[in-house]
């Protein structure tokens, strides 16, 4: 099978090192500061920051391995992108999150830990979603609504409930993430015009990583940026480094603030870069090349912000080989204890389609149980 | 009592519910300062403003979207649909969220919003303005769905679609808006979700139709006594999600014989689902074919739509069919 | 009834007076010239756009009329918007319109006859659309695909015949027309989409005419301008007076002309006013001062296109009003004619629905042709 | 002959039917250079270049609809939906323009464009990668559906859809993808639409079913023999819309017992339409109630998928309800 690649370059492939249109950034390539932060940053969330990155890195990992040997379904690797969770930490605990369905450092800067993730990906008997769904995380407790695989449908739900919010006279904001390819979409025109209509307090974050599957984002539209569609809304659009979690960071507490102020929705493209398959099912082999993956990797969020952290002093390389090694181990026997765990009850087939199940599930119910005898009865295995 | 056509039955719905909980609120195209196309929603935004009563931009999409956020977050939307034939946009919501969140959130969700709208043909409405597609909600599991036939009922469900925690579609035949007047409580009343309503006692078949079809199906089952001595049992549907099984085996029971009537097409029209049901768990009450009168398998016309809907002769046909079996 | 109005000035409504924005204009509303156009327009071309519009505002009478005594079912006035023939009249024979449901003169400009446009009005015996809907008119004739009634829907299918014309490597250059509502659809989103990345030879006018049914335009989108959403989408945008129909022409012609040139697609935005109501089942009163209608009648587009052709000496007072006349008469006569015309046979119902009838669709026929001959035994009249 | 799988199967259909006629074009999310996900369009983009293998930004709405105005203006689009759970955003395109465009033009102009995708479950797929949803598309007027259940068909199918002259949804379960492989003819062939095919003959019951279920059906019918001696007549319906009445009429002629197998939820799921179908024209030939085995009226499950779907006890449990009566 001959492999057909386009002729091009990198510069072509990742928008942001396009220098025809600007860019917010606060650390270079290298990992110095380009650009000195209005706001302060504590050596705290400095940490956080870092710390979040590799927790996702690490379980990004763990969950792509657990995927070969078919304890989780299909798995959406994060390697690359951990540095939204910079525009998540900008949040309060009360405002709302809708993410995608890549943003594992998002749930963990939200207060989510591993475990939790872990039970949600193999849809084990602590599964908060019931095993209803792969690949997507939320919880209440949280306030992150999981998304619906469907990209960008879960767009106007944030919208909507900023508008809600608004409404009842919260300070509440919603935040959505979703990526390039999503911007195609009916939903997302639709979101833009309400938000922008209706000034909703919400921040809308694309995850411009280059690609939607084998589409490059070049290809996905023709507008020389994503950012640059918020005029068509009135909404302001605003392109930064997504690899650049203290840009990230700052430009969500801006958007969130002038949300929270009654001044309306911001638009963030972030340009990052999916180091990895599109999910575990994919072959990228199949339309770009190992050579731009390569290049890309020196970009990489965590590399860069920890030769940030170690060059003003916030992080030692001890320290550094210490956060590592400590949530390794934590989370490899996270790991172990979420094997150990029941799977769900057959019950979870018939549960949560309506508030009560209506008569004709309760038909089906008893279907199943039936069914599930005569299986024994006949000696027929079927799970 | 006060008497009220369905579309001030609606209104007062609306107004009422509107009143005593301010986590409902409506949106749509024109539903504000025009009051809506139909007027439903006259008058809302002079009382609530227009933070409750939302005039939107063009995209049914959007709108059920939004109206499912703001669910999420804990309000109680009506999303008005201006005619029920311009939802298809919003079908991807629908479908994916409107009808999932609850399960796929693992219950910690859920959005009771009620999307509204005109339904139904004869009144001249073309392709477009007519259209009876009550069987994409019915086949979606996690939706409930509403038609109300009189002014009484379309009141008492349309609160009970409110305050329910499941989400509804609830679809108003638009020739029945101004046509039929009747007395409607004016305290507080829910018609309950999943109850059909036996509108005319019968022995010999049990006639299940819905919206506007109940009225032509009792004009049928009056010629149809006059003609012939049957006496036909016709059962007004009201919820069409989950519909009222026991109602119809019961009926059936003392008749053995079915017909039902609807508008919308044959093909996989909620008729169908009706006979499958019957022939299924109560073949044995039966004594002849089960009929269907139907829309035909055709997009809805403009020329001839009186010869499209079901009417009196189609339904007297199935009639004979069934009683000269 | 207490109508609630909003308080807004005429310049609040009118996005074409607003001087923050550029508007294209040739002719001033006194009917004086503003710019030179580069292409010189024959008086031949420039009396034909006049008689364009003249005889679309006297159908539109008719229409009306009609609507009133039952013989059409539902009518979208046009009168106000006549300038969108400009646009029209820049196409050539073999080019595609997928206009929408307010825009006779357009369908005039491409050839159709008010016969053809009343039978279809009518759904008599010689409607082309064959009784199949209401307010929409085309005719393969005429390379005019009618409109779907759910608004927007034809963007995406003109940017796929351009699309199709260019693989076919034929200069066509297809053209849709739709209003400012339209574009909050998610239609317009990928339809704008999809011309800009493959590079459509389409042009898609915006018929901004201040209100979506009772929703101000700017009220549809917090947008500044609808054309500058062309941005969005790496497409051209540009706003034009849209009732200075040399405007429309020229920009038209420059759009068709790059579109035919291989250089892509071009969104239009046409500033325009409905003078009457969103169609003949509207009650405008209930959503707009008659003051603002009053203010906005100076803008007639016949009125002052008239003012300019008679002050450059292409047209005298008396042409003027043997104009009307001879097109008062005409139609009249048509009207007349049609009125006489057979309805269309019950067989419509089935037809059309596929290249051939299915199994069901014959069954259907023989229960409906069974059901007649029950009507008359009963005496039930049905129709 | 060659030996193939359903994937290279439907890739040699579209491989012969651009070879024969430049009119025909594919398009769709990562059908170019990724070759689809499931590679059914792999290399055709070596072969026929970017202008007739169009990989397109994410929007099946503009998709679909984009491909309506190409088949307007005269070419022959193949779009593909990545995964029919996403077909839903179009859903206006299908019901506004796809169905309707050949009736709303007055036969002027129509749109043969074969939408096809990947359907159906059983691959751990959850929610968004397993639906059967051809209930919404045989409901609506003006398109055909069609769901082949082995390579051959998929290849005679899709070449006669391609060649029609109307819409045809074409759905492809894909957990037939790769798991039969069988003869395939090299010289060219069309399966008609509108032909069910008698899989296994059989004298006590007749079974209706499609897709994936094909070979389920068939399991639980071997194993009915040798347990009960039963003998299943299994109809592969093959295309679900115009759906193949005098197939299943001619089959209740012998055996007088219907049973019907599919993945879709219960409640409208085409079984629905045709236990109705018969309830109305055949009940007659009805010695037993009619049975149906089918998805749950619930969204699909990740959790125990294969409990979800019809199995071979669920069948058997119909058998014996239908055989026992
Ligand atoms: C509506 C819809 N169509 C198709 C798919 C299949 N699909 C899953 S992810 C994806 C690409 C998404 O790209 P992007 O939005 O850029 O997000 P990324 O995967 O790059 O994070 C596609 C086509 C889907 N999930 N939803
Ligand atoms: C999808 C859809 N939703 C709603 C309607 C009902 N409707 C008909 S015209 C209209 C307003 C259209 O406004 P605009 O696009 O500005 O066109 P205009 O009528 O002003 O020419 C509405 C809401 C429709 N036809 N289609
Ligand atoms: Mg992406
Ligand atoms: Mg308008």
């Amino acid at each position: 099978m001959a492999h057909h690649f386009e002729a091009h370059k990198v510069e072509e492939v990742l928008p942001f090192i396009d220098a025809a249109v600007s860019l917010r950034r606060f650390i270079d390539e290298e990992g110095n500061p380009v650009e000195e932060t209005k706001v302060q940053l504590s050596s705290e969330l400095l940490l956080k920051m870092y710390v979040t990155m590799v927790r996702a890195r690490i379980l990004d990992e763990w969950l792509l391995k657990m995927q070969r040997v078919g304890r989780v379904a299909i798995h959406a690797p994060n390697a690359g992108q951990e540095a939204i969770a910079g525009a998540v930490m900008a949040l309060r605990e009360e405002d709302w999150l809708f993410p995608s369905y890549r943003e594992l450092s998002a749930y963990i800067a939200r207060g989510m830990s591993e475990e939790e993730i872990i039970d949600r990906a193999m849809a084990n008997a602590d599964d908060p979603l019931r095993g209803s769904e792969f690949a997507v995380y939320g919880n209440e407790k949280y306030n992150i609504v999981p998304a619906p695989v469907p990209v960008g449908a879960q767009i106007p739900l944030a919208v909507g409930a900023a508008i809600a919010a608004k409404i009842l006279g919260h300070k509440v904001v919603a935040m959505t993430i979703f990526g390039d390819g999503a911007t195609s979409r009916g939903d997302f025109h639709s979101g833009m015009n309400f938000a922008g209509v209706f000034k909703a307090p919400v921040v809308l974050v694309i995850q411009n990583n280059g690609w939607a599957i084998s589409l490059p984002s070049r290809r996905q539209t023709a507008a020389k940026t994503l950012a640059i569609r918020g005029v068509g809304y009135g909404v302001p659009g605003i392109r930064v480094d997504g690899n650049d979690i203290v840009a990230m960071y700052i430009t969500a507490l801006e958007a969130a603030e002038r949300a929270r102020a009654g001044e309306g929705p911001t638009l963030i493209e972030a340009l990052t870069y999916r180091l990895g398959p599109h999910t575990t099912a994919d072959d990228p082999d199949r339309y770009r090349s190992k050579e731009e993956v390569k290049l890309m990797e020196r970009l990489d969020p965590i590399v860069r912000f920890g030769k940030y952290l170690k060059g003003r002093g916030v992080m030692t390389e001890r320290e550094e080989r210490d956060i590592w090694k400590e949530w390794g181990e934590k989370i490899e026997s996270i790991v172990k204890k979420c094997y150990e765990k029941p799977s769900l009850p057959v019950s979870v087939i018939f549960e949560n389609v309506y508030s009560e199940p209506t008569w004709n599930l309760k038909e089906q119910m008893e279907e199943l149980e039936e069914s599930l005898r005569i299986m024994k009865e006949l000696g027929v295995k079927v799970e | 009592m006060v008497v009220m056509n369905m579309v001030q039955a609606l209104n007062s719905a609306l107004r009422e519910e509107m009143r005593r909980d301010r986590r409902v609120v409506v949106l749509g195209e024109d539903v504000g300062r025009r009051g809506g196309v139909f007027l439903v929603t006259e008058g809302l935004i002079d009382e609530f403003g227009h933070e409750r009563v939302m005039d939107t931009p063009l995209t049914e999409g959007g709108i059920v979207g939004v109206a499912i956020g703001m669910a999420l977050y804990g309000l109680r939307p009506v999303a008005e649909i201006q005619f029920i034939d311009f939802v298809y946009e919003a079908f991807d919501q629908i479908v994916t969220n409107l009808s999932k969140v609850r399960r796929r959130t693992g219950g910690m969700y859920s959005a009771p919003v009620v999307v509204r709208g005109p339904c139904c043909g004869g009144v001249k409405g073309g392709m477009f303005h007519s259209q009876s597609n009550e069987s994409y909600f019915v086949h979606t599991a996690g939706l409930k769905v509403v038609m109300p036939s009189r002014p009484y009922d379309a009141k008492g469900l349309l609160k009970a679609a409110i305050r329910g925690e499941d989400p509804v579609i609830f679809l108003e035949p638009k020739i029945l808006y101004r046509s039929i007047r009747e007395e409607v409580p004016e305290h507080d009343y829910t018609v309950p979700i999943g109850e059909a309503r036996v509108v005319q006692e019968g022995s010999d078949v049990t006639l299940v139709t819905w919206g506007a079809m109940v009225h032509k199906s009792l004009e049928a089952s009056k010629i149809a006594r006059a003609k012939y001595g049957w006496e036909v049992e016709v059962i007004d549907l009201r919820t069409l999600f989950p519909f009222d099984k026991e109602a119809i085996l019961k009926s059936l029971e003392k008749t053995g014989r079915l017909v039902v009537v609807h508008e919308a097409p044959k093909t996989l029209g909620l008729g169908a689902e009706i006979a499958a049901y019957v022939a299924e768990n109560a073949i044995e009450l039966l004594k002849a074919p089960i009929a269907r009168v139907t829309g035909f398998d055709v997009p809805y016309p403009l020329a001839h739509e009186k010869l499209y809907l079901p009417n009196e002769a189609r339904i007297i046909m199935a009639l004979s069919k069934v009683m000269n079996y």
